[in-house]
């Protein structure tokens, strides 16, 4: 299916956010005590492609590679410009062929070199699957450590926009669940910026999932000389609060943030953590955050069954049992393909359905 | 443009008048309609589309071709024209577009036209697939129901389009592998997609006849594909067409040719408009006059306003419709999560 | 890597098992109260391949396709004799390619064929995610339910055979989590005869997930004519206890029986709840059976981190919270590639290690 | 047998004497290690093994012609010989056997020879990539390290592999893929796996050169090789070599060939022997002596009892290796898994 999705179609689909929703992505909800120095405001798309143009500018040896990521910039334009900065041999399509792109990946690592390959769309991602999973997973390991892979492999990912099929899949569950992998997704453009500066320094791969109905919201980031003190490890608290933890990441943190507004209206004080790290899940925050508030709902795109709420769940489960007021609540996708634009607002969870889950879990009384 | 390896049998008659103003026919209405969807597109009617312009010839041309009480098309996501010309309700297949189901209303089964396929090269095996069926059910040779796959340049690259090839070939599987070689797959062109420029020339090394036709010649069109699937009917195994055309327009309605392609390699690597081409030659060997284009025209309109309205009416599915189709024998849990739904989308 | 694995090794795996562990899938330890008439003893292996003869009997629209399924009668003969039986029409080697294998499958299910796919081994399943989740899962909702997918995928899987590099993979968090799909794995010889039988007659597709390792174990089969009486459906309590429910499935079932053998000695009583269904999830069996014993703990082979232990934690956690004195434990592979040879035994969960997981849920005190 | 595409430069003179000699003896240790490694399996000193008889010519005349100085390896999993031949410690490299280490314990960057590779056909992708990356590095054309990826004719089959030769070709790449078509794959022969019945003849689609050579003769094996290394190293693209050989073995110790085909079929597909044929042409030459022979089968003997003390004296890895060689960051949530482990199997 032709790609409807990039510029006029997102800018479209942005009119359709709440005003709300683009506020809730600023830097007040975002606290970063950590993070002075300058900030610029920009997209998230403009954030992914200043932190690619930076580690390619820093590593000699990073090379970006994929369908369309050359003189069209991508069809997001994450790679815009790239091209004629890096030259042809640093930014290079390749025909159209993911396990193809993955595959030579495997090889340029073998080379030396840090491949920062992207499919072009998360459903794009499973003929590449055998290559992730069984190569760019497992060749540290196999080679006893002395072939890394530093491949950072970008997947516009989750859906939201009116996409053709196969245009708005959630893979983490799939990605967490594979050894050798680590794997991310940032919920706005500072996030974006530095995670994928981060990821894209690791001497491992790293899946890197960007919510791609993010992409032209904007916000602050900062880009300043201190950025260094941004931690790009672990989960991130967006949000305070006392009674509820919701755990959300990619585009669900800032639909959390919504309903969190929305709580509070009522007196209820939900705090809001943006998981970012999808492998390795960030334990101790999950307890943290839960620890005090004692009940927790996730959100996630995704079917339900077998999804990453599930692990979140369990974690927090395990580590929380004592004082859980409540099971952990999963709100999430049905497990039904993921449908076309008319009825994905009713597949995605909504406001109104995480709502009622967080009702679910503050109205649970043991039976 | 030449056979690569001679197909053997035209499968077809030459074709005559009434056969060569009904190609013209279906080349405006397809033609109108395309122009017609990006314009809906411009209006809101519609999120997208993926314009066929250009390559009337090859789909209205192969889909001409094709015996419809026993040949299935598996298409990718471009091929409207060949919707259109094997009789495919176009209301129910524009549906895609409006993002009303993925892979169209249309029932795929009656229509034998698989249902739209997003997945680039995805459908190439399920041709194979359906195609080595009609071996096992008795039909003698001569009478196969043959399979036409259509897919693109760049979707050659996938590895399933060689895993088809080669399944077809080792299995004498009644296909005929259509390519529309359009020059591009979005903004990379042909020539660092196709490793040796041809897919009809992988053929050979299958053991598997092609033929490369000009793509924009709707009659060669038809007479090259009515060649491939007589091969294929005669039991005697898959065949490669390859359609050389040119994506006239951009790859889809979010595309931006201009940061790829200029106007003017447009203009010079476009070639002739198969659809003038057509016309020029209609007029030329007095088969059709100026009164029957009008007709043709007229016709075509009348038809995209009858689809637009069509469109236009489209609702949304019901949301049960996500749970519904999942399962032949729908699971309680699945049954759990649609009353879930049910009561938290209704507030009930 | 070439296959070490079909009889003379397998049954020389066999050696390796304990008396205990043969005698564990016994009659006695699977009690079928519904099923009465004629048994006969027979391997897994046999007890596959008599239930292929008989759909491919009764249903003249069933093929058998894959990797050296023909002649061969398959690396593990589970198709052995087949095609001499029904012809090489309807039992047909493949070329070398599983994403073909399986789109393939699709154009014959739409041409109204029962296509029952073989991949060699589970690793081998990953070329063919792509047509598996895409295609295979999605066709009959794409098709508004017109071009039904009836898919019986075999896939010998899991680990325990001292076998090269993935030729030990657990695939079914992956799989249970593709909508569309259903997902099964027999646990001995009469599970394994009457589970494909039941799953080679859906309209489904359905993954069937064969516990490589258990192939050659020999047990009681009903394959009398009132072996109707078997139900196919939900999970099973393959023995009663009270104290605590351990769930697993597939070669792990008999593990875990050996495991309450040996915690009888101590006096806890065990229930053991073969799965069997890893997608649709039998809730409701989970919830009877952890209502009772108020404890759980779910063992599989697959890595720990988004596996499907995590789903049947959540499931029984989100049911039982009320009454439940432990949060359910995993016992679990680890987050690393299946391992070589000599590590499995580390690898996948062993006695010491269940009972470790099950003395850490009866020791649990609230914090 | 023919060149299907004709190479341009041989890349290497004549093989004269102690070329031919060191051809021999490296086939003789070879062929002596795989007949022992059978009965190490037999024995029960490893749990499988997967047998290269047959395949001598092949894998040490295509080794030979590499110049381990800046070539690498990236063979599959019956590529013994190859190993040999380039120098790869064989105690570590026969280690994989005894479900030691999956890939082998040897160390894949320094002995330039990628970890061996269960994944049929998953490693030609990677020779692609590591090809690419010896263009981007300014090395002057002429002096390009080429990389070898060693496949089957089972695994032409594979989607990854077009995928491959597109890439490969498109991007001109460096890399010879060089197919040993041993006639079968497991139970299934080539005739029933690869349509058209060759794999270089694929190459000619791809506008490749290749050159289908008698796998059997080491040295036309070697000179193959080296005319394709010197055409990739010389910046020219990548090249295909067919070896027709067969597989005189069981397709691993699991098998049993006497289900799919019969001992004359053997005999009558299996042509000559190819280390017997060497030995003739030396003999014949006046290049080689039956003193000769028996030092080289002596030395043979030799390295195979240090080799397979090497192996009887390896023990399992510690079960730490498990968790240390996932990552080059190891995760906190790894480490804590570590430590369960230890405290759990050690009873700590
Ligand atoms: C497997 C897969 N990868 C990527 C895409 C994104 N994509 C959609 S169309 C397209 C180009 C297709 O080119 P071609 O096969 O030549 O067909 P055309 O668009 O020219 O009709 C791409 C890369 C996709 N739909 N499927
Ligand atoms: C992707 C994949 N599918 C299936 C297998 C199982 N398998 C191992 S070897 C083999 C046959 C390979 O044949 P060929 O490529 O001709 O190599 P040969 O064994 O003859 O050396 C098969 C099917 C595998 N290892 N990998
Ligand atoms: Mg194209
Ligand atoms: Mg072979």
């Amino acid at each position: 299916m032709s790609e409807h999705t990039t510029l006029s179609d997102l800018e479209a689909a942005q009119d359709n956010t709440t005003a709300a929703d683009v506020q809730q992505e600023s830097v007040q909800n975002f606290p970063e005590p950590a993070d002075v120095g300058a900030t610029e405001t920009m997209s998230m798309q403009q954030a992914l492609n200043r932190a690619l143009a930076e580690v390619m500018t820093e590593n000699p040896r990073a090379l970006i590679l994929g369908e369309d990521v050359g003189q069209l910039g991508g069809v997001f334009r994450i790679t815009d410009g790239l091209q004629k900065k890096f030259g042809e041999a640093r930014v290079f399509d390749t025909p159209l062929a993911e396990s193809g792109i993955l595959g030579m990946s495997v090889g340029l690592a073998m080379a030396g070199y840090h491949p920062i390959p992207e499919v072009q769309f998360d459903g794009f991602a499973y003929p590449a699957v055998n290559q992730i999973i069984c190569q760019v997973g497992r060749m540290n390991y196999r080679s006893r450590g002395t072939l890394p892979m530093p491949i950072t492999l970008r997947v516009p990912s989750f859906g939201g926009i009116r996409a053709p099929e196969h245009h708005g899949e959630s893979l983490e569950a799939m990605f967490a669940h594979v050894p050798g992998l680590k794997v991310v997704s940032p919920s706005g453009p500072n996030e974006a910026y530095h995670l994928l500066k981060y990821a894209a320094t690791r001497q491992d791969p790293v899946i890197f999932m960007e919510p791609k109905s993010r992409y032209w919201q904007k916000g602050p980031v900062n880009t300043g000389a201190d950025a260094a003190g941004y931690n790009p490890n672990g989960s991130r608290v967006v949000r305070e609060g006392k009674h509820l933890t919701l755990v959300a990441w990619g585009a669900m943190v800032a639909r959390c943030l919504q309903v969190a507004e929305l709580a509070a209206e009522d007196g209820i004080e939900i705090e809001v953590l943006d998981l970012r790290w999808l492998k390795p899940i960030d334990a101790e925050g999950l307890a943290a955050s839960v620890a005090k508030t004692r009940r927790a709902v996730v959100v996630h795109e995704a079917p339900r069954t077998s999804g990453l709420g599930a692990e979140v769940a369990s974690i927090i489960t395990e580590r929380c049992f004592g004082t859980l007021k409540a099971p952990v609540e999963r709100v999430t996708g049905f497990d039904v393909p993921y449908p076309s634009g008319d009825l994905e607002d009713e597949y995605i969870p909504n406001i109104d359905r995480i709502l009622y889950g967080i009702q679910r879990v503050l109205e649970y009384r043991r039976g | 443009m030449a056979d690569v390896l001679a197909l053997d049998g035209t499968g077809r008659a030459e074709l005559a008048g009434e056969e060569l103003r009904e190609l013209y026919r279906l080349m405006v209405a397809v033609r109108y309609l395309d122009e017609s969807a990006i314009r809906w597109q411009r209006q809101g009617l519609i999120p997208g589309y993926a314009p066929q312009l250009g390559q009337e010839a090859a789909q209205v041309g192969s889909g001409y071709a094709l015996d419809m009480s026993r040949d299935f098309v598996f298409p990718t996501y471009r091929e409207m024209g060949v919707a259109r010309a094997v009789g495919v309700d176009m209301v129910e297949y524009m549906s895609t577009h409006k993002a009303t189901w993925h892979g169209g209303l249309y029932d795929p089964k009656a229509s034998r036209f698989a249902p739209i396929q997003a997945v680039v090269g995805g459908s190439v095996l399920h041709a194979v697939g359906w195609a080595h069926g009609q071996t096992l059910d008795g039909t003698p040779a001569g009478e196969l129901g043959v399979a036409i796959t259509y897919f693109g340049d760049g979707a050659s690259s996938q590895g399933d389009v060689h895993e088809a090839m080669n399944f077809a070939a080792v299995m004498k599987a009644p296909v005929v592998f259509f390519i529309q070689n359009n020059g591009w797959a979005i903004s990379v062109p042909t020539e660092r997609q196709v490793a040796g420029g041809s897919v009809a020339a992988r053929a050979a090394g299958y053991g598997m006849p092609s033929i490369q036709v000009d793509g924009n010649d709707v009659v060669a069109v038809a007479q090259a594909t009515a060649a491939a699937l007589a091969h294929a009917r005669a039991g005697k195994g898959p065949a490669v067409v390859e359609a050389m055309t040119y994506r006239r327009g951009p790859h889809s309605t979010s595309d931006d040719p201009g940061r790829y392609r200029t106007l003017e390699e447009e203009r010079a690597d476009g070639g002739e408009d198969p659809l003038a081409r057509m016309r020029a030659r209609l007029l030329a060997d007095g088969i059709a006059d100026e009164a029957f284009f009008e007709e043709a025209l007229a016709a075509a309109k009348a038809e995209e306003e009858q689809i637009r309205a069509g469109i236009n009416a489209l609702g949304p599915r019901p949301g049960t419709e996500m749970f519904d189709f999942v399962y032949q024998e729908p699971t309680q849990a699945l049954k759990a999560q649609a009353s879930a739904w049910r009561e938290e989308s209704e507030h009930v």
